[in-house]
């Protein structure tokens, strides 16, 4: 019951969206309580199988998949509040988008078979784009196509691994998936699914959607598709392609390598950007950089433990300060001094300083990282590289503070789901570890280990303003512009059909005054008469010879 | 496996199913055209009659019994009507989209000449499409197939004029000529192993032939004469141009009619004829894959090119329907439902958008792409069902395509044939590549100050055009958000797949 | 050299030259002359190999030839009532299939 | 019972058409039709002893061959006079709309067609080679006289060609029966063929016998006189000629082929009669597609249609007997449909210039309809007759392995589609409105008369006739050539 | 060599020569005579072959009637059509010439191989013929052994007839070339003649019964008195057939349907003649059908009238 309220209430509002006036009215106030539903089921641990739909569905919220369920809870309930007040223009486009894609969010949650997955991933994936086109310019069509050309490309690879799951087990329960004797034999599948979802988590070279679409979507819709939707990516390479009990020793290695390099280069690309948005998407590209990481150290832990709460408090603690910032974005966080310090405080949270959140997920990525180092996969390099990544989070989150100060309208109120979604992300990661066992107690060494990449941020910034040299400017999305450039050029105009003559006509009158002369010819009786005899005469041999 | 026999009880029933709308199509034409009312009446009556026959068969093929009503056409060569699962499921498919489409033919034509012309040959169509449903062997098969090819022709030239006209050429040529191979392969096939009902498993199997080249060239004979009806390159080129007939025409000759009863048929002559082992130990199922696989890329790449809507269907019809084929050929159990259960879900999906894309042409004159913008604007109901049954094609969850989709992937990994879920891929990247641009531009783009044309008819007229798209984009949901449960399209795909592989 | 032989050569040679003469004539009358030819020639062949009895030719073959006769000159009447009807109409009095056109 | 029911199919005609001639034009109707109907009963009572194995056969004034004739009827003989009688039949009807009995032409008409109606039944129960002579005289100049009806210039040049023809190769089958009669003694065709040895005699006078028939057959080459001699006579008189005048003379080779052929097993010959039949589909079909008058296309459609007759000569097996009987039978009826379709049409149009039909379908809906019926059946499309024999005649080509023939009827049928469906395809397309003759709406709408249901009727019995074949098929089983088994 | 065969191959080439002349000559009416002198010349080879009957109705029916309606037809189509001058086709006539050769060759020699069977049809006459109460084998042939050959050969002169009429369309029955009556010759010639014509007729039809002569030849001489008085103008020839008109064209046939079919009800094989009345009946009126309908052929007329009415 509670699984299916959380499932129907928002196609419910999805229903009341697409009606203008009362209804659609009530459907967007109802829009926090539908994403809050799906508390329900965490409460109540309800197991739904439903075998009648689609090709049988079994929801349910699994224990490790808890924080993706309050972050998706927590952050689509605040912005959706948020977006209540602020969103303008074609409003039913947007709830729609808006509810179907926490419909599909709230699916890829409870899923755990591999149908229902992939239907809530395709909604999410589709009813995104309604919210990347509210804005109906140019730009924004633009980052919708570019969003759903990915989108596509990586759903053909998920579709493939999907198919390929199917064909192996059927509509498989995916808690199986990641037991050993289910998850050998299916590399083929894993990589495709690694690298469909990868694009959905913005994976360098994967990310270029992220930055266009992201940003130019409204400010709510910004928060969770950065905040929580990528989640869901994250969701199908835990769900769909575990690997964890698998020997991937060998993969490992680079994934780790893939994970890093999506951290710095995110990070990076996101100092040359001039757009708070903007660089706020690069900084996600960035963390999920990381969380490629913690899904390499999967690899090495039998049972997923360590890495598995490294992903969840990952999950969380980046969903909630993600969707915070980016809340921000829409309450001229420069405007005052508290509003200062409520985008400070999830800045700082995420450049993981000691006592935030970030510091939490951070602490437990090192130990699944550790893991792998202990056991002789990966190498010993890897851990300071992991550390380093918050010495480039902390640089874009310098940048992101610095343009955030520049948007300094007093007439743009201070929403209170902005200030309660700041507080959620400085808490609940801390609340969800404490129920699950995974506190980390304060230590000198923890605290140091967190704070000097910090320093060494400092001090980078401190150069770079010495040396006083502008700052490289990309355009947002990167290596797409240019692929745009280089696909106009080779387009070719398609070739109009021409009409075909009707040749038969022409050909059968042709055909007919040459029979009608033979005809004529024929009729004639001396060549009538002719035929005959010859008829005539060759039955007659052929009867002599027969 | 081993195929039996299996026991048929002698009813008149499918026969009657048969009849009932070569009757109704006689009482239209000899109606005369001014015998309005008496004519719908007569329509609607005849097509609920159907249905509720065709219900009434599937509740006795529920019941475990195969009705069967046989005599001989010539003598040695019974004309078999049977009603086993299979026949049920492309039924009540056709008659359930009959109804549909009748009511919106009427609405569509209501200012046409020519109507009574029109709704007799459309119930040939339909008693032709019942008889290959019910068809118990390949001669009624054939039987029905030509008349089919008869009855649905003048409703391809129904406007007559000069495009119809040649479209109805093209129409021909493909056909016969098609036919004319069928019959040869028919022929062929009875003086080799002489007449053979359809049984599960393959009725060959149960004949002892060693006789590999006759039954490759034999197979390939007939395939031919049902690849031309199921549109596979390179016999497909008559069914876009094919598209110049009225809209639900195009609706029944796409979703209904002649391009399934193609695929159809190629169930048919694959499941029941030389069965699937037989047909793979032949090379012929890898050949009608591949086959099979061509279309469904090529099909889809076209139909990225075209400019008018009705083509851009008629090429995505072209590509879709080679999923069936493609199910059987691959084999397996999984595999085979997905082609069979596409058999229904491609109907529901693209008679939708026929009904769509007719509505548009009639109420606001819309017959391009690049006319549709903001088209949700003025007929939202209308966007909305061509909305989904486009998402449907695509293959997306929770819509009807995504589960023929599912395990006809599924079932290409079960045996092996991996490279088939890439062909699967492409076609849903193509698919989205040309369908989601029309979503788009039917939601998203701003509408045009004035609309290219198009009439405004009575409130009913407009309820009849919007109502049957409504329904069977319902339908395209329905099947898919119900996909397990009972009786819905998928289930009795499995059980009919139960019969064919083990 | 018997009778019977001298008649069934000429008669040969007979029919010979009506289906010649039926073949390149033009003037329909005289095709129709050479069709009577022909059928005379055909009597006369009958008569001949169909042999003799005790009491004269055979009977049969005499009353063959006897129908034939009559069923000739029948068509001979009609096919001449045609002709002049023909020649009547169209002034011509051959049957060249280039005067069929407009005719 | 039976043997006097055989008189009957006779002589109900003739006395019908005396009557007629002498009665006043007021009585002509009802004696007509009384005497065709008269033949239904006669042949119902024969059809019961023949299905009752036995062969009906009367020695006429008790003299048996050789002395006298008989006649004979066996289940070929019989499917012919059914054929007969459902054709006469049905024109009869249109007839009696297209030649009213009160005009100057029906006045003219009906007393011939009951001669050649009485005539073409004694013809199919006759087995004696001069009787047969006489019969084929009898139907050729009826024929004629009727195709010349009309008064047209056209018709009575094409009447003239055709008689001339026509008297021609009488002459040959003549000469070939004097031949015969010389050498066996004998007119019976059987027993001439159990008398007749081999040697130049039998080769001279079978040739000269089967020439002759090829002509009145209309076999390619030598069909020329057809296409106008059909194309030009009236509706009925075209229905009679290419569903029944031309196949007597088929019926007759046949006969002399199967029955008396016991010097005939020759594969040669057979095999150039076969390849005269695949020219004459061929070429029949072709020269058909190109023709620009209605009537015209149909009468080159007999003309393919007839070469499928000829394959059975190669073929030589009860598979391809039953085809092809059944095949003149369904053609018999479709194309008889198919002429009174076309007249209709010519007469409601006043021209039968292709150009002419467009939009016809409008107006005249139960002509095309009925045109396109038939069509179907020449096409040999199921489930019609035309296509119970297209199969069997596969079936009999295939199990012979005459790739050839099997290429051949299979071509033929799709060329036929191509002239069936041009008709139907213009009568179906909008006339535009410049190139209009007349304005839609001001023209009556054709009348469902006489004329209309004949044409119609004759079709939709082409279409049964597939549905409803087995019990044909097993009356031509019992009329199955020696040596043959069903 | 008898003498008799010499006459019988001088016979021959006349034959073949006269058939060639026709064929092929240039003047149209001038082959026509020559063609009724061929007949003439065939009548003799009848006589020769020892078939006078056949004699008998060759030079009636064959020369005479046939050579008349061919003139009367010249005469109707008018000497202006008289044959255009053609583009000669040697190469086509040549080839005709070639085919037409090796068929003569061929028939030839395929009848000179003949051998009479011992129990031909003609045998099986002769013994049956006592049977039957006729005493000419002829005879009994055509009216009781082969009646439905002579049946239906009456059929074809009736629509041979009806043929002409059909074709004579609405146009005035043909102009008949009048010789004028008030010839003295010509007068007288008919006053006597047609007594005398009728008297023949009557003769040949009772003597066919035992001896040459029967219906056919009566009608050729009844037929050549009616000619001779169409073409006097005694008797005019009319557009419209009168009831009696019809009634005599189809006696002859009627009288051997309603003989012929009538047999069937008494118990007999159809056409079967129960009594020599029979034959008489059907000889007379096959005479009276034959003759008038040759005579209206003649007169290309649908009905005759006496000249005073």
């Amino acid at each position: 019951m509670t699984v299916a309220v959380a499932v129907v209430l928002p196609l419910f509002t999805a229903l009341l969206a697409t009606r203008s006036g009362r209804p659609a009215a009530l459907g967007r106030r109802l829009a926090p309580f539908a994403s809050a539903a799906l508390l329900l089921p965490l409460l109540s641990r309800e197991q739904a199988d439903w075998q009648w739909a689609l090709l049988g569905l079994q929801l349910g919220i699994e224990p490790w998949v808890t924080p993706y369920a309050v972050l998706t809870a927590v952050a689509w309930s605040l912005a959706a509040w948020f977006a209540f007040d602020t969103v303008t223009g074609d409003t039913r486009r947007f709830w729609l988008g808006w509810s179907f894609s926490l419909w599909g969010m709230v699916l890829v949650v409870l899923a755990q078979s591999l149908a229902a997955f992939y239907l809530g991933y395709v909604a999410v994936s589709l009813a995104a784009y309604l919210m990347i086109v509210h804005a109906s310019s140019d730009a924004a069509w633009r980052a919708g196509r570019i969003y759903l050309v990915l989108a596509f490309a990586g759903e053909a690879a998920i579709v493939s691994g999907v198919l390929v799951l199917a064909g192996f087990y059927g509509n498989v329960e995916l808690a199986l998936l990641a037991t050993p004797e289910f998850a050998a034999g299916l590399e083929a599948s894993r990589a495709l699914l690694l690298v469909g979802f990868a694009v959905k988590l913005g994976i360098v070279p994967l990310h270029v959607w992220l930055p266009l679409a992201h940003p130019i979507a409204p400010v709510p819709a910004s928060a969770i598709l950065s905040g929580v939707i990528v989640k869901a990516g994250l969701l199908g390479w835990l769900k769909l392609a575990p690997v964890q009990g698998i020997d991937a020793a060998a993969a490992a290695p680079w994934l780790l390598a893939l994970g890093l390099m999506t951290a710095f280069a995110g990070a990076l690309l996101g100092l040359t950007q001039a757009k708070l948005k903007t660089v706020l998407a690069y900084s996600t590209i960035s963390q999920m950089g990381l969380v490629l990481v913690a899904y390499a150290a999967l690899a090495f832990a039998a049972d997923g433990g360590v890495a598995l709460a490294a992903l969840g408090l990952l999950a969380l603690h980046h969903g909630l300060t993600k969707a915070a910032l980016f809340l921000a974005c829409g309450c001229a966080p420069g405007a005052s001094r508290a509003r200062s310090l409520l985008l400070a405080l999830p800045a700082l949270s995420l450049a993981a300083a000691p006592l935030t959140t970030g510091y939490l997920a951070k602490t437990w990525l090192k130990r699944a990282v550790d893991t792998g180092i202990e056991l002789g996969a990966l190498p010993d390099v890897a851990y300071t590289l992991v550390a380093l990544s918050s010495t480039a989070t902390a640089l874009i989150m310098w940048r992101a503070w610095r343009l955030a100060m520049l948007q300094r309208d007093e007439a743009t109120a201070l929403h209170p789901a902005w200030a309660l979604l700041t507080l959620a992300a400085l808490t609940v990661p801390w609340v969800w570890a404490a129920q699950a066992g995974l506190l980390v107690a304060p230590s000198v060494s923890g605290s140091w280990a967190a704070t000097w990449p910090l320093l060494l941020a400092l001090a980078l910034v401190v150069a770079a303003r010495a040396t006083g040299r502008p700052g490289l400017r990309l355009p947002e999305g990167d290596v797409v512009v240019w692929a745009e450039r280089l696909a106009a050029g080779t387009r070719a105009p398609a070739a109009p059909s021409a009409v075909r003559a009707p040749r038969t006509a022409r050909f059968r009158g042709r055909l007919g005054r040459f029979l009608a002369a033979a005809e004529s010819g024929m009729r004639e009786l001396p060549v009538v008469g002719l035929a005959m005899l010859l008829v005539g005469v060759v039955l007659w041999f052929v009867l002599w010879l027969g | 496996m081993t195929p039996v026999a299996i026991e048929t009880t002698l009813h008149p029933l499918p026969l009657v199913v048969v009849l009932v709308s070569l009757f109704a199509g006689l009482a239209i034409a000899v109606l005369g055209e001014h015998q309005q009312r008496l004519r719908t009446v007569l329509n609607l009556a005849a097509a609920v009659v159907k249905l509720a026959l065709v219900l009434w068969i599937a509740i006795l093929v529920v019941g475990g019994s195969v009705p069967e009503f046989r005599f001989a056409l010539v003598p040695g060569f019974d004309l078999v009507l049977r009603a086993d699962s299979v026949s049920v499921l492309f039924a009540s498919l056709s008659a359930a989209l009959w109804l549909v489409t009748t009511v919106y033919a009427i609405a569509y034509l209501h200012r046409s000449s020519n109507r009574a012309r029109f709704f007799g040959f459309f119930s040939i169509c339909v008693t032709a499409t019942m008889g290959i449903a019910m068809a118990g062997n390949l001669l009624t098969f054939f039987v029905f197939y030509e008349l089919l090819t008869l009855a649905t022709w003048p409703l391809v030239v129904h406007t007559g004029s000069r495009a119809a006209v040649r479209a109805g050429r093209t129409y021909l040529v493909y056909t016969l000529g098609g036919s004319a191979l069928f019959l040869l392969g028919l022929i062929w096939l009875y003086a080799l192993a002489g007449p053979q009902d359809f049984i599960a498993g393959g009725s060959l199997a149960l004949v002892d032939l060693d006789e590999t080249r006759a039954l490759q060239a034999i197979f390939v004979l007939v395939a031919i004469g049902m690849g031309v009806k199921a549109a596979i390159v390179p016999l497909h080129a008559w069914l876009p141009r094919a598209m110049v007939a009225p809209a639900p025409v195009s609706a029944l000759l796409h979703a209904v009619a002649v391009v399934k009863a193609g695929a159809f048929g190629l169930v048919r002559l694959v499941e029941d004829v030389f069965g699937a082992s037989l047909t793979s130990d032949l090379g012929l199922a890898q050949a009608l894959a591949v086959a099979a696989s061509i279309t469904i890329v090529y099909g889809s790449i076209v139909a990225l090119l075209q400019d008018d809507l009705k083509k851009l269907l008629a090429y995505s019809t072209v590509s879709q329907v080679s999923y069936i084929a493609l199910g059987i050929a691959v084999g397996g159990a999984l595999a085979t439902v997905g082609g069979m259960v596409h058999l229904v879900h491609q109907g529901v999906m693209k008679i939708t958008m026929f009904f769509c894309a007719g509505t548009f042409a009639t109420l606001l004159g819309v017959t391009r792409i690049d006319q549709l913008d903001g088209l949700a604007r003025r007929l939202p109901w209308s966007a909305g069902a061509f909305s989904v049954a486009a998402l449907g094609m695509i293959g997306l969850p929770p819509l009807a395509g995504f589960v023929s989709k599912w395990y006809l992937g599924a079932g290409a990994v079960a045996t092996g044939q991996l490279w088939v879920v890439g062909v699967l891929v492409a076609s849903t990247l193509l698919n989205a590549a040309y369908f989601l641009p029309l979503i788009a531009r039917m939601w998203l783009r701003p509408a045009p100050e004035r609309w290219p044309g198009g009439t405004t008819p009575s409130r009913l007229v407009v309820f009849g055009l919007v109502a049957p798209a409504l329904f069977t984009a319902f339908c395209t949901i329905a099947f898919g958000v119900l996909a397990g449960s009972s009786y819905s399209p998928l289930d009795w795909a499995t059980e009919i797949v139960r019969g064919y592989v083990p | 050299m018997s009778t019977e032989v001298v008649y069934v050569l000429a008669a040969s040679a007979v029919f010979g030259a009506g289906v010649y003469g039926l073949i390149v004539a033009n003037h329909l009358m005289r095709k129709l002359l050479a069709l009577n030819v022909m059928s005379s020639a055909v009597f006369v062949t009958m008569l001949t190999v169909a042999g003799t009895t005790p009491e004269g030719p055979d009977p049969v073959a005499q009353a063959l030839v006897l129908t034939g006769i009559v069923i000739a000159v029948a068509a001979t009447a009609f096919a001449l009532a045609l002709l002049v009807r023909l020649v009547q109409e169209t002034g011509l009095v051959s049957l060249r299939a280039k005067d069929d056109d407009g005719a | 019972m039976a043997p006097d029911a055989l008189a009957v199919l006779v002589f109900a005609p003739l006395v019908a058409a005396l009557a007629v001639i002498v009665a006043p034009p007021r009585a002509t109707t009802a004696l007509a039709l009384a005497g065709i109907a008269l033949t239904a009963p006669a042949l119902w009572v024969v059809t019961a002893a023949v299905l009752g194995g036995e062969v009906v056969e009367v020695a006429l004034a008790g003299a048996a061959p050789p002395l006298g004739i008989a006649w004979r009827a066996d289940g070929f003989s019989l499917t012919m006079a059914w054929l007969t009688f459902v054709v006469v039949a049905f024109v009869s009807l249109h007839a009696l709309a297209s030649f009213p009995s009160t005009s100057d032409a029906g006045r003219r008409f009906w007393p011939m067609w009951l001669i050649l109606v009485a005539s073409v039944y004694a013809l199919f129960l006759s087995a004696d080679l001069f009787n047969l002579y006489v019969t084929l005289e009898l139907v050729t100049l009826t024929a004629v006289a009727m195709i010349a009806i009309g008064g047209a210039p056209a018709a009575m040049r094409a009447a003239m060609r055709y008689l001339l023809l026509g008297l021609m190769a009488s002459l040959f089958y003549l000469l070939a029966t004097a031949l015969l009669y010389g050498q066996t003694g004998t007119l019976d065709l059987y027993q001439v063929g159990e008398r007749l040895g081999e040697g130049a005699l039998a080769t001279t006078a079978l040739a000269l016998m089967i020439t002759g028939l090829l002509v009145k057959s209309a076999i390619v080459p030598l069909h020329v006189w057809l296409p106008a001699a059909h194309g030009k006579a009236p509706g009925p008189v075209s229905a009679v000629l290419s569903a029944l005048v031309v196949k007597v003379t088929l019926y007759i080779l046949i006969r002399l082929w199967f029955w008396a052929g016991g010097a005939l097993d020759d594969g040669l010959a057979a095999f150039v009669l076969g390849l005269l039949g695949a020219v004459a589909i061929v070429y029949g079909s072709i020269a058909a597609i190109v023709q620009t008058r209605l009537k015209m296309l149909v009468a080159y459609s007999t003309v393919a249609q007839l070469g499928y007759v000829m394959l059975l000569f190669p073929l030589a097996s009860t598979a391809a007997f039953r085809a092809v009987t059944f095949h003149v039978l369904a053609h018999g009826v479709a194309k008889a449909a198919m002429f009174l379709a076309a007249a209709n049409l010519l007469a409601a149009l006043g021209s039968d210039r292709l150009q002419r039909l467009v939009g016809a379908d409008q107006r005249y809906p139960v002509n095309v309809l009925a045109f396109a019926l038939a069509g179907v059946s020449i096409m040999g499309l199921p489930p019609s007759g035309g296509f119970v024999a297209k199969w069997m005649l596969l079936e009999a080509a295939w199990q012979s392995q005459g790739w050839g023939w099997v290429a051949v009827i299979s071509a033929g049928s799709l060329l036929a589609a191509v002239y069936v469906f041009r008709v139907v395809a213009l009568a179906y397309a909008q006339p535009r409105p410049a190139s209009s003759v007349r304005r839609p709406g001001t023209t009556p709408r054709g009348r469902f008369g006489a004329t209309s249901v004949a044409a119609l009727a004759l079709a939709v019995l082409a279409i049964v006739l597939g549905i409803a074949s087995a019990p044909v098929l097993s009356l031509i089983d019992l009329g199955l050539p020696p040596g043959m088994a069903p | 060599m008898t003498v008799g065969v010499v006459v019988d191959m001088m016979l021959g080439l006349a034959l073949v020569a006269l058939s060639l002349r026709v064929v092929t000559g240039g003047s149209l009416f001038r082959d026509i005579v020559l063609f009724i002198l061929f007949g003439l010349l065939v009548a003799l080879s009848w006589a020769r072959l020892g078939a006078p009957d056949l004699a008998l109705a060759e030079a009636a029916i064959g020369a005479g009637l046939t050579g008349a309606l061919m003139l009367m037809a010249y005469r109707s189509i008018g000497a202006d059509t008289e044959e255009r001058p053609v583009r000669r086709r040697p190469g086509v006539a040549l080839v005709v010439a070639v085919l037409t050769g090796s068929l003569v060759a061929v028939i030839g020699l395929a009848a000179l191989g003949i051998e009479r069977v011992p129990d031909a049809a003609g045998d099986a006459v002769l013994e049956a013929l006592p049977g039957t109460g006729l005493g000419n084998a002829v005879t009994g042939v055509l009216l009781v052994f082969r009646g439905l050959d002579t049946m239906l050969e009456m059929a074809v002169l009736l629509v041979a007839l009806l043929g002409a009429w059909t074709v004579l369309g609405d146009a005035r029955p043909g102009r008949v070339h009048r010789v004028d009556r008030r010839t003295p010759l010509v007068g007288s010639l008919l006053t006597v003649v047609a007594p005398i014509t009728l008297l023949v007729a009557v003769h040949l039809l009772l003597a066919g019964t035992d001896a040459p002569g029967g219906a056919f030849q009566a009608c050729a001489v009844l037929t050549g008195c009616g000619v001779l008085m169409v073409l006097t103008g005694t008797l005019r020839p009319t557009a419209v057939a009168g009831f009696a008109t019809r009634l005599l064209v189809v006696a002859g046939l009627a009288a051997f349907v309603l003989v012929g079919a009538g047999a069937g009800f008494v118990g007999h094989a159809p056409m079967t003649l129960t009594g020599t009345w029979a034959v008489y009946l059907i000889e007379t009126a096959m005479m009276l059908s034959i003759a008038l309908t040759m005579t209206l052929l003649f007169a290309r007329a649908r009905g005759l009238r006496g000249e005073g009415s």
